[in-house]
């Protein structure tokens, strides 16, 4: 069990603010966040490497705040690597093993299985100047892990890996939190990654944790428009709740010139009473178009008026739609066969729709 | 340093003849010599920092008026051991056509002479000079002199290694190289004294009888015959004869002013 | 006892030494003289040849060595450690010996030639300059070669794909990168050519108002069995050259770390 | 023309001086002499003095420096840049006057004491060791230094999230990945402590069979206008000193670069 | 125009084989690979950072492959950045315009308004040292950008970003590849990064290219069985054309102990007659279950067999099928809802159906 009471630290201009947060023993914790939100630098607060100006790091509820690095017993995985230059592959991954005397053969057998699993078996000789990327960010990750902590800190450790082979590790990674009790804190960019191995996730903005949760709460119901816009609810409309039942909710969006109608179970927090601001939001991918010549057989939702952009990218097309009698701007994504389907055009008045379950209340 | 051996604190002028002496020494009465060879003043500050020695036999005679003066001799122990005369020395077969003083203030001629602070063949060079040259002849030369040679056989070396065209040393320094250096006589008028290399008993010797021994075999027949195989001159007689006239030996000179920078 | 404790210690351990070197000067010390001798046409002209030859064989060497060190650490041609090697040969043979072996070269007809036609070099202050650089280019060369085995040859590479030519590269990147290696280098050069005697004394002589550089007047002094006045000159070198080193150190610290 | 081949000739000529240096040596040089010095008993009792207290010397002076250069290079302490200053002292104020100092601390009571009690030193030939030692203590420690601050102090703390001590670290990782200069450092150590010559002759004098080095041999011979067995002894030094330097690169080159 | 003619070049025991490749002007050329499969070295090869031992390069049909490096005008954005340490952020991009004497105001404006549009503008006095990974790949992308040659090579350049930004930053370099011509050789690993951006791909294996094509037909039509692996299709029979009409292809499966039926322009080549041998392959996501008591609508492609392992993963799982009568192991994708609705388990008879249209001919 990892806990951080209220940490902060600086960076130069940059500042860490009051982050708390608690990983379980044998949990896997993954953080997310824009580049330069400052996930790295909560890492090396909780190693060590950067001091901190508040708070306190509690590892299975012992402070180690002050202790040195060496003492923490955390694993660690950084962005860049840092692999010895001087040894080998192998050397590399029985650093942490020699340095802690271990010479028991079961746990030597164990390195070697996983250096087998990951792939690097053929690779224990090389030295680290000749190894390709990926090839490098598994020889951190078994370094790390042979190091044999109960605590592991992976900065971005899948992000030189294709496809295949990522989602191969994830499972070596579940099968070792099992199998090693591994109390896992993570960062990564990657959505999937984070919903396939988080059990929680927290978002971190400039510098602070927004939000945590369970993976697929945070992504549906985002605390805050920051998170929203991070997961790509780019469509985001200020509202006012104007009536509520038990399983929908009426809120009136002045930008939008329309009143929307929103399933309860959409938002963390439902307004409790009619008049209440709240914030509505949905993926452009959610947004449905209608040709207005052809018969809706929708009404809840529904916005007419203007296209105004076709943005032609590839695989998908952003559409750029302005609802009659306002100046706002909605975004949609259609797939490339959908355009090619509706034969729009700018200026064509066109139908909007959102599918209430897809509408976020932030 | 142990009771038995002997501690000589010597300038490198007299090298051979003095290792060769101290060899033979030990032979006949078993006493180990150490020698510490080096710039007269150089061995004589090495002797004074570390207080530690049993005799000092510097390349002339100044300096054992220094170790004198600061009470690093027992002044009652000095003996002179050889005489030494000034003179031009040259590169052997006088390329520049050297005969006498005059000739050192031709132009083009490249003259050291030895400091004149702190080494006294350089201090009788200046004597010679100042009483030899007039002011013009003296800037002549002055333009012509090229460096203080900071010791004796520093002075010799220049000739040896060809750095410079002639240098007012001692006449000994033909011996020294004979292949390379040559030794053109002053005018026995130039001549205004005879140098003199001395040996003395150090303050801080804990061992002066075995010291007093060293210096008296320095001066016997055996000593004496040794320094002579290397052309040193063994009495006043012999410096003078071969001056041609009888000169003083030692005495003091003071520098003037204008050879001594501040 | 940690790691940072102890190897401070040693840190300090050096310093006293040498600390302890300076201080028992003090012993033999007489605050007149000092100032008497600071203040002396000779003692002020020593200083200055000493710095302005110091800095001026140091600038020479170091100029030198960047392109040789660039040549030893990122070419590969035939004789390449017989260069590498010979940069240890002034340490090697002794000052003294150096000196002698520049005299001897003066001596043969090349080195005639060059002193007719050129520049006279013995017993003339060209002589100090020519020593000092001497005995610098060695150790100038092997710390600059050394500080750009450091910077990976990769940063110089993607210069050029930026279009920069192998020049430009190595004038923007790697010499830059080294800056600190370089500095060292500068500053090791100096210091070794301030107190450089031992060549110089041959080759140059020691001549007052001429040719005494300060260690050569610290010499002279010592040759004469002037102990005081030895002990005012080392205080005075100390004083000059410690202080100089500092007051560059901490100037540079900015320019360099910045 | 390129940088490249820029670079090469200045390697090339900073080769030709030295090579230049030496072959001039040979206007000098008798066959029969050379043999005849190379075989005396004083040359070889030299040669051996020379290569065990430059070795000693060297050993210490680096042993000395890799933990002040640690401190130096990754610790913040008051008086580091004193330290630090102080490291380029035994090069700026000459080796001759460094041997003074070196007397005169001797001279003192702790150093008496220390005379007394302990080893002697003066006219004895640990003094040469202890010469060697602090003359290169200073630039041994200054290129340790060097080395270490160009390797990132990233790796020592990834090393000790892995569980290593900050001393092994160090030994493990920061030690080795600076081999490279440290090597240099001893390489350079040593072969300053087989040239020095002002400092051992003022500590140790110049007793034959007893603390006359190789550097302090060649120096008798040129005091005594002994030209030619200068020259030989210079060219022996050279062979000794440039060909154990050779060996030891050629060896450790497959050591270092493995 | 950027052309490859049987290039082949060593690194220690690994060697890059003959390989031939052509990019066209303006054109975004995307190689894939599985990490360690020579893409790197396949760029700094062409770049000149190693010896060809064979092969020519050329540009815009000009041979370079003897050129030094900075006269090939070709920018690159290595793997690891190799931003200059000593530099600024600013400096470091305009390191190239300042190489070249490009002073023009123009230029100076364009590179200013590319940092604001990756969004590194504020970061133009840093210095190298403190950026976070995704801001150092920025600046190292805009380095290569703005020196101003017409042809780029990317070294997985957006992995250290996260997905909204990475998506906005294809657009940006979509927009530049046609405002400034560029032409582009690119290495990733993210599939729908190389759909996005690669007008072609290339499919990189142990060192030698095996597929080239338009991204979907290469993901859809895998040239050989390494390339279909590599793509995710883990299910691989194989099989013999037993008849073929206009429309769909019968293919005897042995170890499947089934015929196959498939649809016509599954595969790049079509076996021409029957009789001939081929191989069909099916992604593990594609194969449906069917709980053998429901009555089944579908006739073809339908196999009947034991359900012999269930491996829980997280959003989906793995479960592992055995056709009646074979040894054979399919390997099949359910998500997570799927499962808990089908409620199987390991022993279980069940029926695996594939879609036809998702059948592979390889
Ligand atoms: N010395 C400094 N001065 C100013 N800002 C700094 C300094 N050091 C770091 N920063 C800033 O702190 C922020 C957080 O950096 P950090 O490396 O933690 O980001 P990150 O979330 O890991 O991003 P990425 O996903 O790109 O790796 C960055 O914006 C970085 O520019
Ligand atoms: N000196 C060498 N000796 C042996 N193998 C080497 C050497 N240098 C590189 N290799 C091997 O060459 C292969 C290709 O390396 P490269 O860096 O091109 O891979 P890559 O396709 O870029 O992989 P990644 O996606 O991980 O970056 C790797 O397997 C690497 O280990
Ligand atoms: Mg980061
Ligand atoms: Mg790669």
């Amino acid at each position: 069990m990892l806990e951080l009471r209220d940490i902060a630290a600086k960076a130069g201009t940059f500042a860490l603010n009051d982050i708390s947060l608690a990983v379980d023993r044998g949990s896997c914790h993954v953080i997310v966040g824009a580049t330069g939100s400052g996930k790295t630098l909560l890492l090396e607060s909780i190693l060590g490497l950067r001091k901190l100006s508040r708070g306190s790091v509690l590892l299975s509820g012992r402070e180690i705040t002050n202790q040195p690095l060496e003492k923490r017993n955390i694993s660690y995985v950084p962005q860049d690597l840092a692999l010895f230059p001087h040894l080998t592959v192998e050397d590399n991954i029985l650093y942490g093993l020699r340095m802690k005397g271990i010479k028991d053969r079961e746990h030597a057998r164990m390195v070697e299985m996983l250096m087998e699993t990951v792939g690097i078996k053929e690779l224990a000789r090389r030295s680290i100047g000749n190894l390709s990327g990926g090839e490098r960010q598994r020889v951190a990750l078994v370094r790390a892990i042979a190091a044999g902590n109960n605590h592991l800190l992976l900065d971005e450790p899948f992000s030189a890996l294709h496809q295949g082979l990522r989602r191969e590790l994830w499972f070596v990674l579940k099968e070792l939190q099992k199998s090693c009790d591994l109390t896992v804190l993570m960062v990564t960019h990657d959505m999937e990654e984070a919903f396939f191995l988080g059990d929680r996730v927290s978002v971190m903005i400039d510098g602070a944790i927004r939000q945590t949760g369970v993976a697929r709460d945070v992504y549906e119901k985002p605390a805050d428009t920051a998170v929203a816009r991070f997961f790509g609810i780019r469509n985001i409309f200020p509202g006012r709740v104007r009536a509520l039942s038990k399983s929908v909710l009426h809120v009136a969006c002045d930008s939008l010139g329309a009143e929307l109608t929103i399933p309860m179970g959409a938002a963390l927090h439902q307004p409790t009473e009619p008049g209440a601001r709240c914030t509505v939001g949905i993926r452009p991918e959610n947004v449905m178009v209608l040709k207005t010549d052809r018969p809706s057989y929708v009404q809840e939702n529904l916005l007419a008026g203007i296209l105004t952009e076709i943005l032609l990218k590839g695989a998908t097309h952003t559409l750029l739609f302005r609802p009659a009698g306002t100046a706002t701007v909605v975004e949609i994504e259609v797939p490339d066969y959908a355009l090619k389907k509706l034969q729009l055009n700018v200026g064509d008045g066109i139908s909007i729709f959102f599918k209430g379950e897809s509408l976020f209340l932030i | 340093h142990g009771e038995e051996g002997l501690l000589v604190f010597a300038g490198a002028a007299s090298k051979p003849p003095t290792e060769e002496a101290a060899k033979t020494f030990e032979k006949r009465t078993g006493v180990k010599v150490d020698l510490v060879f080096g710039g007269s003043g150089f061995v004589l500050s090495q002797m004074i920092l570390a207080k530690k020695g049993d005799i000092y036999f510097p390349g002339s005679s100044d300096f054992m008026e220094i170790a004198r003066k600061k009470g690093a001799v027992v002044a009652e122990t000095e003996r002179k051991v050889v005489y030494l005369v000034q003179a031009i020395n040259v590169q052997k077969g006088n390329p520049k056509g050297i005969h006498g003083l005059r000739d050192l203030t031709r132009p083009g001629v490249r003259v050291a002479i030895a400091n004149p602070e702190g080494v006294c063949v350089g201090l009788y060079a200046v004597e010679t000079i100042e009483k030899e040259f007039s002011a013009a002849d003296k800037a002549a030369f002055k333009r012509n002199l090229v460096n203080y040679m900071e010791s004796c056989e520093k002075t010799a070396t220049a000739i040896s290694l060809k750095t410079v065209d002639a240098v007012i040393g001692w006449s000994v320094f033909q011996h020294w190289d004979p292949a390379r250096i040559e030794t053109i006589p002053l005018k026995k008028s130039e001549i205004s004294r005879i140098g003199y290399i001395p040996v003395a008993i150090s303050s801080f010797s804990n061992n002066k009888v075995r010291a007093r021994q060293f210096i008296d075999f320095l001066l016997s027949e055996e000593g004496k015959a040794i320094y002579g195989k290397y052309h040193y001159f063994m009495s006043p007689e012999e410096a003078s004869a071969w001056i041609g006239a009888t000169k003083p030996v030692g005495g003091e000179y003071v520098l003037p002013a204008d050879w001594r920078p501040k | 006892m940690s790691l940072r404790r102890v190897s401070i210690l040693f840190a300090f351990s050096t310093f006293a030494l040498f600390a302890v070197l300076v201080l028992s000067l003090l012993y033999f010390y007489r605050g007149g003289l000092f100032i008497e001798t600071l203040f002396s046409e000779r003692t002020l002209f020593s200083i200055r040849l000493s710095i302005y030859s110091a800095t001026v064989a140091a600038v020479l060497a170091t100029a030198l060595a960047v392109p040789s060190a660039y040549a030893l650490s990122r070419c590969d041609f035939p004789g390449k450690d017989a260069v590498d090697t010979i940069l240890e040969l002034p340490m090697i043979v002794s000052p003294a010996a150096l000196g002698a072996m520049l005299l001897i070269f003066f001596n043969n007809p090349l080195g005639n030639w060059i002193q007719t036609r050129g520049a006279q070099f013995v017993f003339d202050s060209n002589g100090i300059i020519l020593a000092q650089f001497v005995t610098t280019l060695g150790v100038a060369t092997r710390l600059t070669k050394a500080a750009m085995d450091e910077i990976p040859q990769r940063y110089e590479d993607v210069a050029r794909t930026l279009g920069a030519s192998p020049a430009a590269a190595f004038f923007n990147v790697t010499l830059p990168l080294c800056r600190r290696g370089l500095a060292a280098a500068f500053i090791l050069s100096w210091a070794k050519a301030m107190g450089e005697f031992g060549a110089t004394i041959t080759l140059a002589g020691t001549m007052a108002m001429k040719t005494e550089t300060l260690p050569i007047a610290i010499f002279m002094k010592l040759s004469t069995a002037d102990i005081d006045g030895t002990v005012v000159l080392i205080l005075i070198m100390t004083a000059i050259g410690i202080g100089t080193l500092y007051a560059v150190r901490m100037i540079s610290r900015k320019g360099l770390h910045a």
